[in-house]
Order: structure tokens, then C-alpha cells, then sequence
């Protein structure tokens, strides 16, 4: 796996997240990620694998990332000034099929794939309304970089209390639905949105190498068996899903 | 320049099985996917891709990988669409280099027809056998439990084809184990696969992986291994286990192997890098990869 | 601030073979030296130097110790005075805390007498067979090689004396090995010493050193054989190998260990911050170090 | 093993060392050492242990080392910002048994310790002169920091050709000798000084702990067996050494 090195052009705190800012030329599409890593020499030993993030918006010449702060790799991503990164990686979504407006649902960091695809689905002309969830409000100050989205608290701090679900007034008017977040958080959108209407989800597994290499980010489908995410994801048809 | 290329061609070329190399380095099974082998052009010496078993496998069920210190834990459970559809895309992996493939099965019977098979397939340069996979019981045989097994599961693959056979052992009883499959025909030996390890989420109170160490935390036990066992048999020895760099090639060539196989590094850097430090060794020692075999002063 | 203070000890303490231990914490054999111990108050629910034979060792000639990715190989060869001098020094390591004592000999006659005089000696709460270190020859025997040995070892030593003894293990064949030391009326398992291993100077070309691997690169392997052995005994086991910090104490108890050894990693780290790391982490959870045990959710 | 976090106050080159500078208020004797790396969190696996380095320097407040770029643990010292040492650790030279003039020979990175044992000999009046041996002219810029020392360069561009032993006009004027440098040259100044002077080396092994704890770094004695050089030395009466 190659990595690039960059500089962070720019660093700041959106709610209680980290969003960076670095120079990458280059096509992006909305639901690719990066494996991303703090610069380490000739690899990082600690932590040792690179860590999977969305696009959270790329202009065509400078991509940023959104993200919280978890755990090492992103404590060192938090303060790194240069960063190694391979991209774009994984399948986005699919943007071609209109079908009416689009519902964007995300969900904690999950909302970070959403930035992106809103860009570019105001830029195709598809209508679409913004959703987003949050644990309380301190968390819920990253929505600032969607204006006019809906969105819920989970403690009720703000907006709707309950799941980024409770803060759609009426799913059934969107043809399209959109959606990032935890797991679970996924499985309900697809409970919630049913099989009628395209639905795509973006899915979190651990991945060990984010180029379909180890077979690591497995997802059970329908179909039989698991795929990579990483590969044949991070986006699927909820109807793909085995969950 | 052309007359440079050249040179470094052959400073790094090996010879396994009499089956020229280009470089040492082999992809290690189950590290490189064929999407990524535009990635990897002008790296390694032959092409090795994941473990074929008879019948498709689904594989573990997530999660699959977990990072620990300096190396991950994996369990895959040789996820792969049988050995039937992965002949069929196995073009994608003919990039001009020789083909090794990796089988494994669950029966001494499925160990030798699908050498047979394999043997069949005039893409196939040589044939490894994967005696050591931790993540996989294999029908209640473990192929890699003992010398008498490791025997017998060899010998059934060497009467089941003419093509080169190696045998991927595991770090336990290496040494018997390695002597065992050389008389039983082995033509070279993979030395090691993973270490038997488990991953726990102290937070979540939770058992996370339960599967096989690898990456940089092993090299020094794969690189015992393969010292202990190229004194112990006169057949050919691959090396896998932990190598990162081009130094960590120089010293498992200079424990005796005559190829090594790149595995977990290939997730977290460029292979390129590793065989490039590893001509910069050579130039800087003045050898050529096939002076350094077994070159240590003692 | 006392009243706080009480209230850490007890979430702290464990009780191993009937001992009490203020916290769960002992020195590996081995990686601790009498001249340090001003530096470790307080951390330590026991005592254990470096291992004991019964005649002196001057140990392997220099180099002994190598760097390896997130780990270090040592080949000491269990340099010691010997019993009568080890016996006379022992007050320094009397700091108040129950004294466990290292013992390992060549045959099983010195293990034996070994065992003898060590259980005459008051201030020794406990014994810990060295049955798994990788550096030294045991006059052709193995004391580990296999589930016969080992319970021929530990049944003479379990003769010799009335003290609680711990069989130390290696980890290949762990499992057969731990109910192997169990069923000799070992009072409890040290589970894992290092692994076999071996670092090269590719610049000098030699071999450096030839011993075993411990620290951070090994704990997930010490970290399933400590589980597997959990799963498979009844007597408590101690966690030993690549514990470096508070979460890694938890994840062992979490697998089932009574108490956990902190080895190499005492020499990168003040083990203080791993006995506040532990505090830290008992306080999130919500639990003491006796509910710990065992305590993962499947 | 405690290590203590410092900020590194001036970093100069020294030739072609490194000299270190960081506050140490406290007691140093000559030949003393510490363990020290870059700093880490909560260890570095990268490298996985701390280096030993002699003192090179101490005024009671600051601390020196003086170094030469190796490999990567004293590559990430070169650049380091802030590190971690442990210190003071082992048996430094004796100064007590005055016997006329001592004579300090270094050899490479092994001056290092001779200029805080200049510094000491000088305040307890003890004359003694410093002779130094490099490999070349470009090493060899480290001598501008002991004014008025020999020289021997191995290639013969600066000073005496030959090793430092070959710098010493005549080495039966001194008392005693002390000695630090690479082990051969230790055996070859044993040698050369014979039994009946007081000689004092610093002996360099591989070490694991630095405190005494791991027995790694040891040393063959005349007594029989090995001692830890970390704690009963690193420096040692040439008799007591079996080399
Ligand atoms: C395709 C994809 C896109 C992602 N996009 C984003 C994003 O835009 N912004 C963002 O903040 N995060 C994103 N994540 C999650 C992100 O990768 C993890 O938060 C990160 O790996 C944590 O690393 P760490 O070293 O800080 O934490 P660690 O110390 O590794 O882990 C902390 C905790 O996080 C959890 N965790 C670790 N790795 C993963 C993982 N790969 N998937 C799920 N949980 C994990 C574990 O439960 C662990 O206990 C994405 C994950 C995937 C797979
Ligand atoms: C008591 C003592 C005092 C020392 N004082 C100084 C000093 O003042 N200045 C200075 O520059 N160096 C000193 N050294 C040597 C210094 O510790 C090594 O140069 C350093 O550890 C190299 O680390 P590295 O990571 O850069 O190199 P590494 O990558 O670890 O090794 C590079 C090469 O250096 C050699 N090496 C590594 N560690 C040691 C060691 N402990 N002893 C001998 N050779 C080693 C090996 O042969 C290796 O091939 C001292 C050593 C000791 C034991
Ligand atoms: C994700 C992953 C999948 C693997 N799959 C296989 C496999 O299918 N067959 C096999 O023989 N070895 C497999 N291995 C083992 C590697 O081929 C290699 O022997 C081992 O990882 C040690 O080398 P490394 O440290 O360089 O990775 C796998 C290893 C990893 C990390
Ligand atoms: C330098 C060193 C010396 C050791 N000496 C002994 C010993 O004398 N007896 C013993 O039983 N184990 C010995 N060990 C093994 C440790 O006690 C411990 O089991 C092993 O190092 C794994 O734990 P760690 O990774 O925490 O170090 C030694 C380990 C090291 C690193
Ligand atoms: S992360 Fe390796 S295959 Fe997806
Ligand atoms: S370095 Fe550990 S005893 Fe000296």
C-alpha cells in the first residue's frame, strides 16, 4: 500500500470534532475514504495500521477529513502537522439514479461522507433535505457546517430528542435515501426506509488494510457470505445487507 | 542507464527450485489482492495469492482483524470461492511472473486431488501448501500437529503432482516438522505463518480476535525459525513472518532463506520501498541477494 | 484523602493461593534488580527476583540482549550466585510484601533439593518453577517438552515441600502442559515466558542474539495462552509476557488471570504509570481487580 | 525504570557528533551515564529502548550529551524536541588516589565523558592532559571543545596518524589513565598502560534496562563470571577486566 505524505494546511474543531485540511489533486467521490496515519518513519509501530476516514469534503484540489477523536491513531492525527494518507479508496455512492428528493442521514462522525455528497448532489440539481444525529449538544456543534439540516439529540439537548430517525418528519417523501453512522444506526435506517426505496448505506468495519488485500473488513450480504468493505464497499444497497 | 537496470537485476535475482526470481520477495498468501497489483509492479519475484481450498468458504465472521503492539491479529478463516472459480480468475494474477498458489484442505484425500488439480494448470509454477493455517480446524486434523502428519499429507500431494511442492509450516516443533516434509518430498519449505494470539477489548469487555499474530512483532521468532531449519534440511527455505524492511530481507537471506515473503508490511507501506532498501543494502555490502544466503560470520 | 486511599487498596487487592496482594502486580523473575526496588514502592503485590539454581551461573557470554520491533531477545542464561549466596541477599528483596522465589535446576533430582531448601526458608511465601527458559540446556532435559516432564517435575518438586508452587510455562503446548502441572498439584501457572527468537546484524553480518523475545510484540500471544489455560484448569494463573500497560493488566485478568508479572516493560516505563493506568481504568468500569477476572461478556 | 521528561535548551554539531543541552539540576559524577530517547508515548516501540549516553557535560543546572547519529534511536534524539532520560546511572571514574598526572584518552564518541572528568579533575587540581583519536579530519571537529588536547586521526589528516594511543608522546609520565572509547581500543590501552598504573576505562555494552535489572550488559571479570556494566560500572579499573 502506498501512502503519500501531506501537510495539513489547516486544522480546527467542529463541535467535538476534528476537521483537517490538506492539498490532494485528484477526483473524489462522495462515500470514498482514506486510510489515513500521523507520519511515522519507515512505518508506524504505534499505533501500527492506518485508519479508515471519509472524504468529508474535497473541492478537486484540497480534501478534508472529519473526525473524533477515539482512540491513538487519531489522538496523534489530532496534533500530527504532516500526515501519510492513501486514496481514494472503496466505492461511493451512487449518484445516477433520481429518483425524487434525497434524505442524507448521518450520524456522529458518520455525518462526515455527507458533507461531500451534498456538494455534489446540489451540483447534479438533486434536491435533498440533510439529517443529523448526535449523542448531545457539544457533539452536535459539527452540524454547523450543514446549515438548514434537521437534526436530533440523543439527551434531548437539541433539536429532536432521540435518533437522527426521530428528526425526518416524513421519510416517505424521499426517493433516495442516504445514510452514515454506527452500525446499528444503519440497520434502523434500513428497517425504517423498507425495500422500496434505494437506500445506501455507508458501513464501518475494522479494516486492517483498506485495499481488499487482507479480507479483514468483512460484511455479511444477502447474496451468501461476506465481502470486503473496503473493496466492494464502504457503500452498499441496504438491500445487499445481510443485517 | 539501461546498463545499470541491468546490473540490479541481477544482483537481486534468485533461483527457487530452479524457478528463476527477478527479486526474492513473494507476496506472503492471503496479503495481496488482484486489484492491487497495479500497486506492486516490478516488486516481486513470483505471484502468490490467497489460499484455494476445494470447496468455497465464507470465512470468520467479523470481527476479522485487530491491531496490537507492532503487528495485527487476523482471522480470516480462508475466506475463498474453491478452487474451481478461482481457477477460472486466476488470469488477473498472471502478471508475467511466476505463479505459486496456496492450498489447503480439510482431508488428506482433498490435500492430493487438489494437487492433482492444481498440477493440472500449466499457469502454475509451484504449489504451496498451507500446513499452518490458525484459523481453520481442519476436520479435527491438524496437518502441522506432528512430524507423522506433516509426512503424510506431503507425501499424498507428491504423488499427486510433478510440480513443485512447498510446505508452509508453523513455528511449533519447526524444526522436526521441516525434516519431516523434506523427506517426504518436499521441494522447499515456507517458514513460518502466523503465531497463535488473541485481542480483547478491555473496554467493551469483550474477546475481539481470536486468529494469528503477525507483522513486525514476529521477525525475530520467524527469523529463528528459519535459521533453525535451513541448518536442519538441505531444500530451499521462503521466509514469512514480521519482515519490513529491506534489511529485515537481507537478514532472513542470511539466515538461509532464499526468498521471503512479504505479508502484513505490504498493508502499511510500500513494497517498493522494501526492495529498494534492500538493493541500497546490497550496494552498500557490495553482494548480490544470492552471496548473502546463509552468509553469516559466526 | 485516606478514606480514598483504603478504598484504591481494596479495589486493588487480589488474594492468590490463599496470599493476600495489595495489587495484582509481581515482577517478572528475572527483570528486577535488589538495587532498584526504592523505585517501585508501592506498585507491587509481591516479590520475585531472578531465578535460583543451586550452583552458580555465570550466565551466556555478551552480547545478551537485542532490540527488536516493540520488543527486545535476551539470552541471560540465568546468570545467579546460586541458591546459598541468592539465600544470603534475599533480605533486600524482603520489603514487606509476600516473597516469591524463581527456582529451576538441570534434573529433576536439583529441582527436587532445590524446592527443599527453598521451602525450609521462612521468608519465602511461594515457588515458581522455571520450567520455560529459553536460554539455558537443562542437561538434555526440556522440563517443558511435553505434558510427561512437566508433571514429573512438578509432582517431585510438590513432594518436596508444603509451599504453594507455581509451574512456569512455555507456550507451545500450553494447554496439555498447564493440566499437566495442575493434576501434579501445582498451586497455580505462570503462563508464558519469552519466545524463541533470534536477531541478526545484517551490517556486521552475525548472528547477535539467540534467546527469547518478550515484551510489548508478545502479549497477544501470552494473552491466548493465558486464556486458553484459564479455560482449562481450575488453579489460578499468573499473565505473564509484553504487559506494558494498565488496559494490558486488565485484558489478562480479563482472560482469567489471578495476578499479571510486568517484565520487560519495566525497563521502558516507570511501572507506577501501569498501576495508575489500571486505577484509572477500574474507576471507569466501575469494578475492582477481583471482578475483573474472567469478566468478559462472549 | 523512571524516565523524566526535558526540553532540549541548545543543540549544536560538533563535528560530525551532536551536543545536547537540557536542564539536570543534581549530582553528576564523571563517567556516569543516562538512558535516554525522544520522547514517547507511553513507550516507544520505535525504537523499542532507551540509549546510553555519558554525561559529556554538567555545571550542577545543565546537562550535555554528546552524540554521533547511529542508527534510529540517536537519529530521533538528533531531531527531538523534548526528551525522556533516566539518570544518574552507574559507577563513574574514582578521582580520589592522586598520583601525579593523568593522562584522558578518548576515542570517537568515546571523548564524550572526558570533558565533565576534565572539568572535575580540574577543580580538585589534579594536572592531567586529553588526548584525543578520531577517524578523520571531519570527526575530529569535536576536539574544539577540548582546548589544548592531542590528536591522532586514523587516516592521518589532522594530528598524529594512528590511533590516540599514538598521540601520547610518552605515556610513562602519567600516574594514571582514563580511558573511554570502543572496546578494542580499551584492550589496546590496558595493554599499552600495563598493570602498574592506575587505568580507568569505560567499557560500552548492549544494554536493556540501564539500572541493573536485566543483567544484559555484561562484562567479563578477571574474578570470574560477568558483572552488569550498567551498575557496577560503566567504568572499571583495567585489572578487573578479563580482556
Ligand atoms: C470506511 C470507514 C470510514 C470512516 N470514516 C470516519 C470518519 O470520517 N470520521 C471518523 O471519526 N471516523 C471514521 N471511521 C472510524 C475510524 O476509522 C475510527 O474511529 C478510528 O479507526 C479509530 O482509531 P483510533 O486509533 O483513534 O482508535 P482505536 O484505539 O483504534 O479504537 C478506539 C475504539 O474505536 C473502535 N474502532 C477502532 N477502529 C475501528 C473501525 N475501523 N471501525 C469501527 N470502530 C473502530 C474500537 O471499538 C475501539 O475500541 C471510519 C471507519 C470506516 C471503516
Ligand atoms: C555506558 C555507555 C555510554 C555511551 N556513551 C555514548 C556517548 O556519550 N555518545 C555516543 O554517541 N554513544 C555512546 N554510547 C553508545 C550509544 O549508546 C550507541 O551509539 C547508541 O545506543 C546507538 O543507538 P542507535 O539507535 O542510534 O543505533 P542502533 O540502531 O541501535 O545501532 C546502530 C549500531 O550501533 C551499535 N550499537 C547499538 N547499541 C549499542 C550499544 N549499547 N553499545 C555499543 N554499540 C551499540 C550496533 O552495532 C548497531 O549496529 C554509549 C554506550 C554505553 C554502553
Ligand atoms: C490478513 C492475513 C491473511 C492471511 N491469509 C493467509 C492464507 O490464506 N494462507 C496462508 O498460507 N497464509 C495466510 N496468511 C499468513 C501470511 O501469508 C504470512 O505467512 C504471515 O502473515 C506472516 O508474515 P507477515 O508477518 O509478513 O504478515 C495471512 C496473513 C494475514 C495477515
Ligand atoms: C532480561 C530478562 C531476564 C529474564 N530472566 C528470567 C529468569 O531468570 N527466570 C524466569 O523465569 N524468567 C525470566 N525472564 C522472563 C520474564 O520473567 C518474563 O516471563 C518474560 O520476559 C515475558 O514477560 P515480559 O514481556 O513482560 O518481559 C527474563 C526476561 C528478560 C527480558
Ligand atoms: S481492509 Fe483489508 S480487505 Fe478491506
Ligand atoms: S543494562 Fe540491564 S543490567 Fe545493565
Amino acid at each position: 500500500m502506498k501512502f503519500y505524505g501531506v501537510s495539513v494546511e489547516e486544522r480546527k474543531a467542529s463541535g467535538r470534532y476534528t476537521v483537517l485540511r490538506y492539498r490532494w489533486p485528484g477526483l473524489v467521490e462522495p462515500g470514498q475514504f482514506v486510510m489515513a496515519r500521523a507520519v511515522g518513519w519507515p512505518v508506524t509501530l504505534d499505533p501500527f495500521l492506518a485508519r479508515p476516514f471519509s472524504f468529508y469534503d474535497h473541492d478537486g484540489e484540497v480534501a478534508s477529513l472529519l473526525f473524533e477523536v477515539r482512540g491513538r491513531g487519531t489522538a496523534l492525527l489530532d496534533r500530527a502537522h504532516k500526515i501519510e494518507v492513501s486514496a481514494p479508496l472503496g466505492c461511493g455512492f451512487q449518484l445516477g439514479s433520481s429518483s425524487g428528493k434525497a434524505a442524507l442521514l448521518g450520524g456522529g462522525v458518520g455525518i462526515a461522507p455527507l458533507k461531500i455528497l451534498g456538494r455534489r448532489l446540489t451540483e447534479l440539481g438533486v434536491p435533498h433535505d440533510v439529517f443529523l444525529g448526535f449523542a448531545d449538544a457539544p457533539t452536535a456543534g459539527a452540524a454547523r457546517d450543514f446549515p438548514g439540516a434537521g437534526m436530533a439529540t440523543m439527551d434531548g439537548s437539541l433539536g429532536t430528542p432521540g435518533t437522527v430517525l426521530d428528526a425526518v418528519p416524513n421519510l416517505t417523501e424521499y426517493g433516495a435515501v442516504y445514510a452514515c453512522g454506527p452500525n446499528p444506526m444503519l440497520a434502523a435506517v434500513k428497517r425504517t426506509v423498507g425495500p422500496d426505496r434505494l437506500c445506501q448505506l455507508s458501513v464501518e468495519e475494522r479494516m486492517g488494510c483498506g485495499n481488499g488485500s487482507c479480507n479483514g473488513c468483512a460484511v455479511p450480504v444477502r447474496s451468501g457470505g461476506y465481502v470486503r468493505s473496503c473493496v466492494e464497499g464502504p457503500v452498499f444497497r441496504a438491500e445487499a445487507l445481510a443485517w | 542507464m539501461v546498463v545499470r537496470e541491468r546490473k540490479t537485476e541481477t544482483r537481486l535475482a534468485v533461483e527457487l527450485c530452479g524457478i528463476p526470481l527477478r527479486t526474492p520477495l513473494i507476496p506472503a498468501s492471503g496479503t495481496l489482492t488482484k486489484e492491487a497489483l497495479g500497486e506492486v509492479e516490478g516488486v516481486y519475484g513470483a505471484m502468490l495469492p490467497k489460499t484455494t481450498t476445494p470447496a468455497p468458504r465464507a470465512g470468520n465472521p467479523p470481527p476479522r482483524v485487530a491491531e496490537t503492539y507492532a503487528g495485527m491479529v487476523n482471522s480470516i478463516g480462508l475466506q475463498n470461492p474453491g478452487v474451481e472459480r478461482f481457477l477460472e480468475g486466476l488470469d488477473a494474477f498472471d502478471i508475467g511472473l511466476p505463479l505459486f498458489v496456496s492450498a489447503a484442505g480439510d482431508t488428506l484425500e482433498e490435500f492430493g486431488a487438489l494437487c492433482e488439480r492444481l498440477g493440472a494448470d500449466e499457469r502454475i509454477s509451484a504449489i504451496e501448501l498451507n500446513l499452518s493455517c490458525p484459523n481453520v480446524e481442519c476436520g479435527g486434523l491438524t496437518f502441522c500437529a506432528g512430524p507423522a502428519s506433516v509426512e503424510e499429507v506431503v507425501a499424498v500431494c507428491r504423488r499427486a503432482t510433478g510440480k513443485p511442492i512447498f510446505a508452509k509450516l508453523t513455528f511449533e516443533g519447526v524444526v522436526e516438522n521441516a525434516r519431516a516434509a523434506e523427506s517426504a518430498g518436499a521441494d522447499a519449505l515456507t517458514i513460518m505463518n502466523t503465531i497463535p494470539a488473541l485481542t480483547i477489548d478491555a473496554h467493551r469487555r469483550e474477546a475481539l480476535v481470536r486468529g494469528g499474530l503477525s507483522g513486525p512483532a514476529i521477525k525475530p521468532v520467524a527469523l529463528r525459525a528459519v535459521y533453525d531449519v535451513c541448518g536442519a534440511v538441505e531444500v530451499p527455505v521462503i521466509g514469512s513472518g514480521g519482515v519490513t524492511s529491506g534489511i529485515d530481507v537481507a537478514e532472513f537471506m542470511l539466515a538461509g532463506a532464499t526468498a521471503v515473503q512479504i505479508g502484513t508490511a505490504s498493508f502499511v507501506r510500500d513494497p517498493k520501498e522494501i526492495l529498494s532498501e534492500l538493493a541500497s543494502y546490497l550496494d552498500k555490502v557490495g553482494l548480490d541477494t544470492a552471496d548473502l544466503m546463509g552468509a553469516l560470520s559466526s
